[in-house]
């Protein structure tokens, strides 16, 4: 089973050299920590930074200066500052070349649900519809399984949706998932995780093929 | 209105908001938000407003402040989620709140600024956020028609203007300001800096001054942060 | 009867303290100069440039100054520049107060044709449907009549329209007319210039009410 | 694709823009044209091109080069008057001409920059500009619906410019540059300067280097001035 960590770290390997990158809240953000030397990447914070930089050392926290979790952060050499037509512009352009996102739900054909509870306190959706409405490629960090034990790899989202047909990837605590052609295909299981264990928690279609590999470290 | 765009202060610049209004407010989070205009409304009591604004505040400031003088009729923003108060007047149906992706809102300013009055978006295609409005495909893909905003007023906050209404933002403060600043009927910008026509570079000006109708010097900025976060 | 200069001049009176103006080719650009002291007005300059300036001393000619109509400008303190699309939002969002251009055909329902003569080499439109379909207010200066005597103030244009029911105020040669409720109204003669000549060189529907002035030097 | 998008010069930017493809050219007459492209593409003779630029270059500069060598099978301009062979192509039928508002021109570079498959513009309404196009009334006002522009190559000439394709335009040699940098399919800048990532205040880029694929510094400007006006 993958922590936080482990699931962040899988997924910085998905991460390639020039690409432009946007990290939703939570395990995403912890994906910058795990891009490995050698491979340049331009993080875009949705409010209008492309070229995050790491958190500010203390002392040096800078009021107009955040990212879209309203952080303090930092900027780099290349860095840009622009307003949030032409940050979410970009994102509709599709120039941002991943987006990497939390969700509640992810449904077999990529639908994903990921901020909405009925009964519960809406927060909004932020800028996660525009951003799965139109990124070239999505991967999705969650956990397999809600806290109740149900799994969040569905036949048909029971949530209100965010976006349809747009998760390619999911990285989960137990498995690395493609979605394509109206299935999660398995590629890949966490150390220790067994192929059982996945299909037991993935509601929706799941497709296995052969020996599956576990993620490597 | 002459060139010279200078009001006194914030009590100047608001004199003219009335009940019922539908303002904009710059910002995102607390950054870059026009803390003297809020602590403005809030002291002349205006009543029943729409707000379009990214975010609404948190408890005790920003527009925490106008939502706990229950000043506020409806927000339109894309996220809400840092205010109890906020939370309490949603449920209890006092307060209406119209939730829209966030890179709508920045678009349907622009639209308001440049004179376009829908903009397609495929933002919310498929989801609850398409009810009621008209889908249309180009291309192979589904778009949503989203109309310009019609605001009153707009109010935003900016690093620098000059009395001509010139405007610089700064850093990820800019966000919603430049693009609220060209969608309001009526734009009052406060700057942290007023400065003379000329002393900002032409090429490095986020908004010309043909969209501010009036500029003040504004005072004692607290410029809260809201998630302070460190490297360890 | 007004030279190019008496036309420009006219106009000028039009033009009040804290005015955002667009100056066309012709005649209009020569309204620069007769602005009285102690009014304050912006130039817009449809190429990017808010606060266009006089042209340049010999020897200071910048490449990258220039109007639309390509000529090498200046800037004044408080200029802005800025690219296309903002220039022609700022226009479509009705931010510019008035617009003065030349005209071809002017009919007495407000159209304006001043961009293409069937048989004629084609220049194109340049900025000028933008301008005429978005200006709060448009006054067109031009000669009443073509050079071969017909009346340019027509009951509908002959020419290819530039946009439809816009101009508001036409000033010639000859007179100051106010265009409304599908008429020409006669608001002011030029120095010299009978009403019957007016009338008589006047195709389209033309109202004169009473004494009309004569232009004011 | 690395973060480094530097390219050795104009040739190598160049090379695979191939026959018949769809460019578009920043510049406003010969104000802030990619010499140094178009240079190249003389040079290469790549033909059939459709080019979409706001004007057409004078008879010896700029776009006219191209036209000279007729390696230009269509424009799409807002204003074209300067160019005697341009002339005689269009008259001749050799060239194809569609002439398009300037705002048009502009907005619908901004519409493909920013995703924006469409976009509504009173620019034209009740001409032949408005010809076989949707017409929409929004609040009593009616509107042209125009399309995005689809572009293999954006050629734009920036100032400055870093390493990572962040560009500074200078002065009214902006005018559609920026624009036509967010909207090519792959975009190729030439820069009077380039500098490191660090050196442009990231307050003052107006092109973020995610919109442009190549950079190179270019030689020999010639920066012609094409109505030399000056003060009595």
């Amino acid at each position: 089973m993958l922590d936080k960590n482990g699931i962040a770290k899988r997924i910085a390997k998905e991460v390639t050299d020039g690409m432009y990158v946007n990290l939703g809240i939570g395990i995403p953000t912890l994906v910058a920590n795990f891009i490995p030397q050698g491979i340049e990447v331009m993080l875009q914070s949705e409010n209008g930074l492309l070229g995050m930089g790491p958190f500010p050392i203390s002392g040096e926290e800078d009021a107009d200066l955040i990212n879209a979790g309203k952080q303090t952060i930092t900027t780099l050499p290349g860095s840009v500052f622009f307003d949030s037509a032409m940050s979410f512009g970009m994102i509709r352009a599709r120039k941002v070349d991943l987006t990497i996102l939390g969700a509640m739900e992810v449904s077999e054909n990529g639908d994903i649900a990921n901020w909405k509870v009925p009964g519960k306190m809406v927060k909004g959706m932020g800028g996660a519809m525009d951003l799965v409405a139109s990124a070239k490629n999505i991967i999705v960090a969650m956990q397999h399984c809600d806290k109740a034990g149900n799994s969040k790899l569905l036949s048909s989202c029971s949530l209100p949706l965010t976006g349809v047909k747009c998760v390619k990837k999911i990285v989960t605590d137990l498995a690395v998932l493609e979605v394509k052609d109206g299935a999660f295909h398995l590629l890949e299981r966490a150390p220790g995780v067994s192929v059982d264990e996945i299909v037991a928690k993935t509601a929706g279609k799941l497709i296995v093929v052969g020996e599956v590999p576990e993620i490597e470290d | 209105m002459p060139l010279n765009k200078v009001v006194k202060n914030a009590q100047e610049a608001c004199a003219d908001i009335q009940d019922n209004m539908t303002l904009m407010l710059g910002g995102f989070g607390l950054c870059g938000i026009p803390e003297n205009c809020i602590a403005e409304l809030v002291r002349q009591g205006v009543k029943g407003l729409t707000c379009i604004s990214n975010n609404a505040g948190v408890d005790d400031f920003g527009l925490g402040l106008l939502l706990h003088q229950r000043q506020v009729k409806k927000m339109i923003s894309s996220y809400v989620g840092e205010n109890a108060e906020f939370e309490r007047q949603m449920l209890s149906g006092e307060l209406e709140v119209e939730l829209i992706p966030q890179g709508t809102l920045a678009t349907r300013c622009l639209a308001a600024g440049y004179g376009m009055p829908a903009v397609f978006t495929p933002a919310g295609v498929g989801t609850e956020v398409a009810e009621g409005k008209e889908v249309r495909n180009f291309h192979g893909r589904d778009y949503l028609l989203e109309m310009a905003f019609d605001a009153d007023f707009a109010i935003v906050k900016a690093c620098k203007g000059d009395t001509m209404g010139n405007l610089v933002f700064r850093a990820t403060a800019r966000n919603f300001n430049p693009l609220m600043a060209m969608a309001g009927k009526i734009t009052i910008a406060e700057v942290e800096e007023l400065v003379e026509p000329g002393d900002l570079d032409p090429n490095e000006i986020h908004t010309p001054g043909i969209y501010v109708h009036r500029i003040f010097k504004g005072e004692h900025y607290e410029k809260r942060i809201e998630q302070r976060t460190v490297r360890q």
